[in-house]
C-alpha cells in the first residue's frame, strides 16, 4: 500500500510473488512441510504460485495431485494428523465446493473433537474473487460457508506485504486455514511493493487500517478494499472524509479496530463482493449494531454482491458487483442521515 | 496397450460382451463417410477460427482447443438419435452445433443448436441459448437435448444418469452421452455416477478423451490402471478402447456401447486415446511446451484425424486422387491453416455463423440480476 | 399450534405424519413426481418420512440409492432437467455436505445459467437440529450456507400444520428448495393437530406470528420457536410482553411482518440453533438494522448456538445451544437497555 | 461366488498377485489360534454387554452391533506391527480396544486404547479419549494411532492415505487399515482416496465388510458386481474375498494385502463376507425383521465364527473335546447369553472397563465451548 516513490523498481513485488516467497520459504524452514494440489509442480500451478517449488524440493513434498478436491483435502488431513504442515491449493477456491465435507465436518472438528489431542495446522488456499470474467465458477467468493463452519480460521489478504505475511502466519498458525487470495490482484502493478527482506508474519486477526478518515468508516477486505479507497478519494473530493479499514482476517475478526473507527465516524458501511444473503459483510454489521449500537448515527448499510451467481460478460458482471459508483452514493447518503 | 498410446485399436470389453461380428462402421455408404470427412474439417475450422480471433483480441475467456481430438467429437456424434441426449464439457465445442448435424447443416429444426447460437455464445452474445450468462461450454438446451455443465469435472456424469432415468420412466430410448478428460475420472462424482447407473442399467455412455494430459499433469498421475477404461471394470460394465485418431473405430466403439445402453444393458465407458495438440488451454501454450517432452509431442500429434480419414477414403475408393491434395487443412496449426485448406462449404457455414454472432448484442446490464427464481410455480 | 382441545383426538398428527401426508399427496397428484434417497423404500425411511410410499408407487418412483448424496442430487438435477419432480432424501441433512457441489454449483445455479429456460422442481429435505444427543454429525443447522448461495429456496417448519403445507409448497414452487425438517419436533405430543382434510399449502415468504406481545419481538423458527415461547411464558410472568415471530421460510424472508413488529416493541431478539458467524440469526439482524434502524430502541440481540460444533453428551450439548433461560435473561436486558 | 454369499473362501486376486504357498495363518501357533478365539469371545461379550446395557437403559446413542462380524476384527488386527494405523467405525466398536492387544489385554503401553477408555466413551464420560464429545465410535488417538471417522461414510479413506503418505515420506514401514462397509464404498470419497493411494502405491488396505444390508437397502442397490471386491480392478489392484465367519482365512487375505501393502506395492481392497445379525442399529431390529426376508436372515446367521473357530481348534488338536461344550455364546442372542457363556478372562476383563466407565464422571458443560481453535501454534 505504501510503496516508498525511490526504491529501486526491481526490489518491488507483486502479490502472487509474495506468496510464493511465503510457501518457499516456509517450505525451507520447515522440513515437515508439504504442497498438495492440481498442476502445482512440473506446471507450477495455474497461476503459478508454486513455480519452481517442484524443482527445489522434490516431487514427494510438492506433489501433482489426481482432480479430487476431497481426496486432496483428506490426504492433507491425513498429513497432518501424521506430524506433517501441508499447503493444500484449489485450483480455483471455487472447486473447493468438491471437497466440501472433509473440510467442514473432518478437518474444522478434529481439534473440537479430539478435545485438543490433534491440530491440524492445514492452509487450503487458492484464487478468489469477481471482475474478472471469470463467469460463475471461477469468480466465487463463499467464505461465509467456512465462516459459519467452526474450527476454520479464513483469510483474506489485499496487498503484497499481506499476502506474504498472513500466508506465514496461516502455515504456522496449527489451525485449518481457508486462504482467499485475490487473483485479480496477483499482478497488479500498482501494488507491488518492497517485501522485508528478514522473516516476518502479519498475525491472524488483526485489521488494517487502509486510510484515516472521520465522516464514515467503509470495513472491507480482499479487492473492495481498492473500491473503497478509490471511493475515499472521491468522497474526499466533495469534502467526506472516510476511513478504510482492511480486515484481512474474517476468522477470527478484529472487532477493536472496527468500534474505534466507529466511535470516530458513527458511520459504517460494510463492502464485499460475495452474496448479501449469510455474508460475512452481514455478520460485521450484525456485530457492529449488537455491540456498538450507542455508537451508530445511521443505520450501517451494506455493499455487497446482489443474491445472484457472478454472470459472464463484463455488463452483467458489473451489475452485480460492488462498484465504486455503489459506494460513493451509499457513503453520501449515510452522511446524510 | 498403455495410458500413453494413442495408436492402437485393440477392444477391451469384458468377457461377457457379445463378440462384434461385423463393425457398425462397415455399414456407412460413402456419402456418410464422406460427410463425416467433411465434418472432421469443420470442427477443426472451427478451432482454428476461434484461435485466429483471440489472437486477434475479439474474444474473452479461455479457449480450450479440440484441434486433434476431432474424431472423437464426430465419430461419437455420428451414430445417435436425434432424440439422445449429450453433455460436451471444455474441449468438445463443435460438438454444440454439431449434435444431430445430419439432419442438415442448415435445418433449423434439428435437434441441436445451430451454428450462430454456438458462435453468440463464444461471443458472449445476447443470442447465445443462455444468454452469454455462463461462458463458453457451459451452455445447452432442454429442447435440444444438451445438457448444461458447470465447471466442476465430471459434474454432468450423474445429470447425464437423472436424464436416462426419467427417459426410462418416461419410456423412453434415448442414449446420453457425456464427455470427459482423463484427468476427470479421479472425481468421486465420476465414480458415485457411474455406480448409480450400473445398479440401475442406465442408458449412459461415458466418452473419455484420454488426451495423455490433465492440464500440466500426466495421465499416470491421474489414473493407477493401464488403460483409462479399466475404471469400468470396477462397476461389471464394458469398458471400450478406441483409436482417437480414426473417426471410423470412435465411431464403432461408440455405436457399440449406444447398442449396449439402448437395449436395456446399462452404461458403458469409452476411452478415445488421443493427444492434446497444443497447451491445455490457450494462455498455457507457451508453459505446456516446457512441461511436456517435446518429443512426446510431435509422436502425439502425428496422427491426425484427417489425415486419417483422408487415407481410409483414399483405400475405400471413396475419393480419388483428386482429393489427395485438396484442403490441406491436416497437420496444419491455426496460425499455418488458411481458408484455402478448408471445404468452401466449411468455411462458408461458419463465417455466417461468426457474422451472426459479431451482429448480435451484449446483453443489456439488468439482466445480472434476472432469473434467480423461477416464478411459474410448477406442476 | 392452536389445536383445539375438544377434537377428537383420532384425528391429531404429528409434524413426522404431516410430511409424510405431504408426499404421498403430491406423488399421487403428480404422476412425474419421483422420490430417491438412502433407504426410502424397503424401510421406509431411517424415520418412517417415506414409510409406505414404496409398496404405493413402485420401486420405480421411490429409489432405494446407494449411498451417494452427490449422485442423489445430481441425478435428481437430471430428472428436473427432463421434467420431473424429485424429493430428494437427505438420510441426516449432515450429509448434505457430501452433495454440496452439486446443489450449490449445479442445482441452484441451473435456471439462472439458462436464462429462465430450465427449472429446478427439486426438494431436498432431510431430518436437522441438534438437543436430541446426536452429537456433530447429527445434529447440525447449516442452513446459512445455503442462504448464501443464490438459487435456493431455504424452507423450516416448525409445526404440523406448517410442515405438510410448506412441504406441498416447496414441491410445488419449480426452485430447488433445502427443506429442513426439526427431527425433535417429528413425534412431539404437545405438536399434534388436526390437518385440514382438503388440499392446501402454506406460501414461502410468509412467517407467522406465534404469540402476540407489546414489549420485545423474538424472531426464530424450528425448535427455537418453541424455546422463544417458553420463554415469553416465563416473561409474562415478570410483567413483559413478548411477540414470537415464526419465519418459517428463509429464502425468501418475509421482512414485512418482522418489522410490523418491532414497530410495535422496538426491541428484537433473534434466536436459531446455528454457529452465530455467517448464520441466519446474524443476517435477520443486519436486515433489521439496515432497514429498520429508527425502530429500535435497544440494539438488537442474537442468541445462537456458539461457534462450536455440537458435542455429544448432554451438558456438553447444552452448554452451546440456545436456552430458555439465555432468552429470558437476554429479553430481560434488552427491555431495560 | 456372489455377493450374497458368505461361505466362499475363494481368492480373487488380480492376475499380477504371487500365487501364496503358505498361508499366514499356517505359522500361527496353537497359542496363537487360542488367543485368536478368546478375543472373539471378548469382541462378542462387548457387543452382548453393550446390548443389555442398552436395553436397561443405561447408555445414550445408537448401538451398531458388532455380532457375527467379529472375525473381521480379530482376524485383521491380529497380524498388524503395533505401530500400523487403523480405522474403524461404527460396526467396529471393540476394534479399538482390540488395536495390539496380542502386547498383553493389561498392558498399559501397548498402542492402542484400553477398555477402560473404550468404555468410558460408550458411556460418554470425560475419561473417554476424546473426551465425550464426539460419539461412539468416533473416538481415536494420535498416539494410540488410531484415525478419528466422522460420521460421513468413507470419510476416513482419504485420511488414511495421508496417514501413510506421511509416513512413507519419514521413512516409515508403517500400514494403514480402514473399515468400511459395502454400502460406503458407493461414496465419491472411497474412489478418489484409492485413486490416489494406488497412484502414488500408498500402504492402505481398505476391508470391506459386506454384511449384504446397508441400512435398509440390499447389496445389489449399492454396487452392480457380482464381488463387492470387484472394484479393486478399476484401480488396477488387489481385490481380495475372504470368508468374514472365518477368522482365519481373514487373518489370511489381510496379511496378504498387508504384506503387500508394507512391502511397496500399494493398496488393496479386502472384502469379507459376513451377514448382519440384527437391524441396523438396536432402533432398527423391529423393522429389521419386516425388511429383511426371514430365510435369508436364518442362512446369513448360521456360521457363527466363534463356532467356526471352534471347529477348527478342535480339528487342529488345539483344543480337546472338553472343549467342545465350554463356553457356548455361539449362536445365542445378546438376551440368550449370560456370563457362563464366556470365559471368565473376557467377562473379568470387559466388567472392569465398565466399572471404570461407570465411575467416571460426565465432563463439565463449560467443555462444551472449549478447543474450537489450537493456540499452540506449529511449527
Ligand atoms: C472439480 C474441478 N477441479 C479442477 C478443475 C480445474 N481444471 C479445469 S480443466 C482441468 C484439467 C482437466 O483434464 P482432463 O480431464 O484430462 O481434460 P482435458 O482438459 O485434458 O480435456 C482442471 C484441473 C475443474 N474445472 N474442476
Ligand atoms: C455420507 C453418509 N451418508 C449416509 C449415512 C447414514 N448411514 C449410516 S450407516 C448407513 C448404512 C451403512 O451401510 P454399510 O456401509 O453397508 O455399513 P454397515 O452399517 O452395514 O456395517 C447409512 C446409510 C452416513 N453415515 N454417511
Ligand atoms: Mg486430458
Ligand atoms: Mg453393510
Amino acid at each position: 500500500m505504501s510503496a516508498t516513490v525511490d526504491a529501486p523498481a526491481i526490489l518491488k513485488k507483486n502479490y502472487l510473488t509474495a506468496l510464493k516467497e511465503a510457501i518457499d520459504e516456509e517450505m525451507l524452514r520447515n522440513p515437515d512441510m508439504i504442497c498438495q494440489g492440481e498442476d502445482i509442480g512440473l506446471l507450477g500451478g495455474a497461476f503459478g504460485v508454486t513455480d519452481g517449488l517442484q524443482a527445489k524440493y522434490g516431487n514427494k513434498r510438492v506433489v501433482d495431485m489426481p482432480i479430487s478436491e476431497a481426496a486432496i483435502i483428506g490426504s492433507a488431513v491425513g498429513m497432518a494428523l501424521n506430524g506433517k504442515t501441508v499447503m493444500a491449493e484449489m485450483q480455483f477456491i471455487d472447486f473447493i465446493s468438491c471437497g466440501f465435507d472433509q473440510i467442514v465436518n473432518m478437518m474444522a472438528t478434529y481439534h473440537y473433537r479430539t478435545a485438543g489431542e490433534v491440530n491440524m495446522p492445514v492452509v487450503v488456499r487458492g484464487p478468489a474473487g469477481a471482475y474478472g470474467g471469470g463467469a460463475l465458477y471461477h469468480s466465487q467468493m463463499n467464505e461465509a460457508w467456512f465462516c459459519n463452519s467452526p474450527g476454520l480460521k479464513v483469510v483474506c489478504p489485499s496487498t503484497p506485504y499481506d499476502a506474504k505475511g498472513l500466508l506465514k502466519a496461516s502455515l504456522r498458525d496449527g489451525n485449518p486455514v481457508i486462504f482467499f487470495e485475490i487473483k485479480e490482484l496477483y499482478r497488479r502493478r500498482e501494488l507491488e511493493e518492497e517485501l522485508p527482506s528478514e522473516d516476518y508474519i502479519v498475525p491472524l486477526g488483526k485489521a488494517a487500517i487502509r486510510r484515516e478518515g472521520t465522516d464514515v468508516t467503509f470495513v472491507s477486505y480482499g479487492q473492495n478494499v481498492y473500491h473503497c479507497l478509490a471511493a475515499a478519494d472521491e468522497l474526499a473530493k466533495q469534502g467526506v472524509h472516510a476511513e478504510v479499514i482492511d480486515i484481512r482476517t474474517l476468522v477470527p475478526l478484529d472487532e477493536e479496530t472496527i468500534y474505534n473507527s466507529i466511535a470516530k465516524t458513527n458511520r459504517v458501511i460494510v463492502v464485499n463482493e460475495a452474496p448479501m444473503t449469510c455474508g460475512f459483510a452481514g455478520e460485521i454489521v450484525a456485530r457492529i449494531t449488537t455491540n456498538a449500537f450507542d455508537l451508530l448515527d445511521a443505520p450501517p448499510v451494506r455493499i455487497t454482491r446482489l443474491d445472484t451467481p457472478v454472470p459472464w460478460v463484463k455488463p452483467l458482471e458489473l451489475y452485480v458487483l460492488p462498484s465504486v459508483e455503489k459506494l460513493v452514493n451509499a457513503a453520501l447518503q449515510t452522511v446524510r442521515y | 496397450m498403455s495410458n500413453k498410446s494413442a495408436t492402437a485399436t485393440a477392444e477391451k470389453a469384458e468377457p461377457d460382451q457379445q463378440p462384434v461380428v461385423s463393425r457398425p462402421s462397415d455399414l456407412l455408404t460413402k456419402e456418410e463417410r464422406f460427410e463425416m470427412w467433411m465434418q472432421l474439417y469443420l470442427a477443426r475450422y472451427f478451432d482454428v477460427r476461434l484461435i485466429k480471433e483471440k489472437k486477434r483480441g475479439r474474444l474473452r475467456g479461455t479457449l480450450y482447443s479440440s484441434h486433434n481430438q476431432e474424431a472423437i467429437i464426430v465419430g461419437s456424434l455420428f451414430g445417435l438419435k436425434p432424440t439422445d441426449w449429450i453433455s460436451p464439457i471444455h474441449r468438445d465445442m463443435p460438438a454444440f452445433f454439431m449434435k444431430d448435424i445430419r439432419s442438415g447443416w442448415e435445418n433449423n429444426d434439428r435437434i441441436g443448436m445451430s451454428v450462430e447460437e454456438v458462435c453468440a455464445q463464444v461471443w458472449g452474445k445476447v443470442d447465445s441459448p443462455g444468454r452469454a450468462r455462463d461462458n463458453w461450454s457451459h451452455i445447452g438446451s432442454r429442447s435440444k437435448r444438451i445438457i448444461h455443465s458447470t465447471s466442476m469435472l465430471a459434474g454432468t456424469i450423474p445429470v447425464a444418469a437423472g436424464v436416462a432415468y426419467a427417459d426410462r420412466l418416461n419410456g423412453g430410448d434415448s442414449v446420453v452421452i457425456t464427455y470427459n478428460g482423463e484427468g476427470s475420472t479421479a472425481q468421486g462424482i465420476f465414480h458415485e455416477a457411474i455406480n448409480y447407473a450400473a445398479v440401475h442399467k442406465l442408458p449412459v455412455v461415458t466418452i473419455v478423451e484420454n488426451n495423455q494430459w490433465a492440464y500440466g499433469t500426466p495421465v499416470e498421475l491421474e489414473c493407477p490402471t493401464p488403460d483409462v477404461a479399466d475404471r469400468a471394470k470396477g462397476f461389471g460394465i464394458p469398458g471400450l478402447v478406441a483409436d482417437g485418431q480414426d473417426v471410423f473405430d470412435v465411431y464403432d466403439k461408440v455405436m457399440q456401447a449406444v447398442n449396449h445402453a439402448r437395449s436395456g444393458s446399462g452404461p458403458s465407458i469409452v476411452e478415445c486415446k488421443t493427444f492434446r495438440a497444443y497447451g491445455h488451454g490457450d494462455h498455457d501454450d507457451d508453459r505446456a511446451a516446457r512441461y511436456r517432452p517435446e518429443d512426446e509431442v510431435v509422436q502425439g500429434r502425428g496422427r491426425d484425424p484427417i489425415a486419417v480419414c483422408r487415407q481410409r477414403l483414399l483405400e475405400l475408393g471413396d475419393i480419388g486422387s483428386d482429393f489427395a491434395e485438396k484442403w490441406v487443412a491436416e497437420g496444419k496449426s491455426a496460425s499455418e491453416a488458411t481458408n484455402e485448406d478448408f471445404p468452401e462449404k466449411v468455411v462458408e457455414y461458419l463465417n455466417k455463423g461468426i457474422d451472426f454472432a459479431v451482429a448480435s448484442a451484449l446483453p443489456p446490464a439488468e439482466e445480472g440480476g434476472m432469473w434467480v427464481f423461477y416464478e411459474g410455480g410448477s406442476k
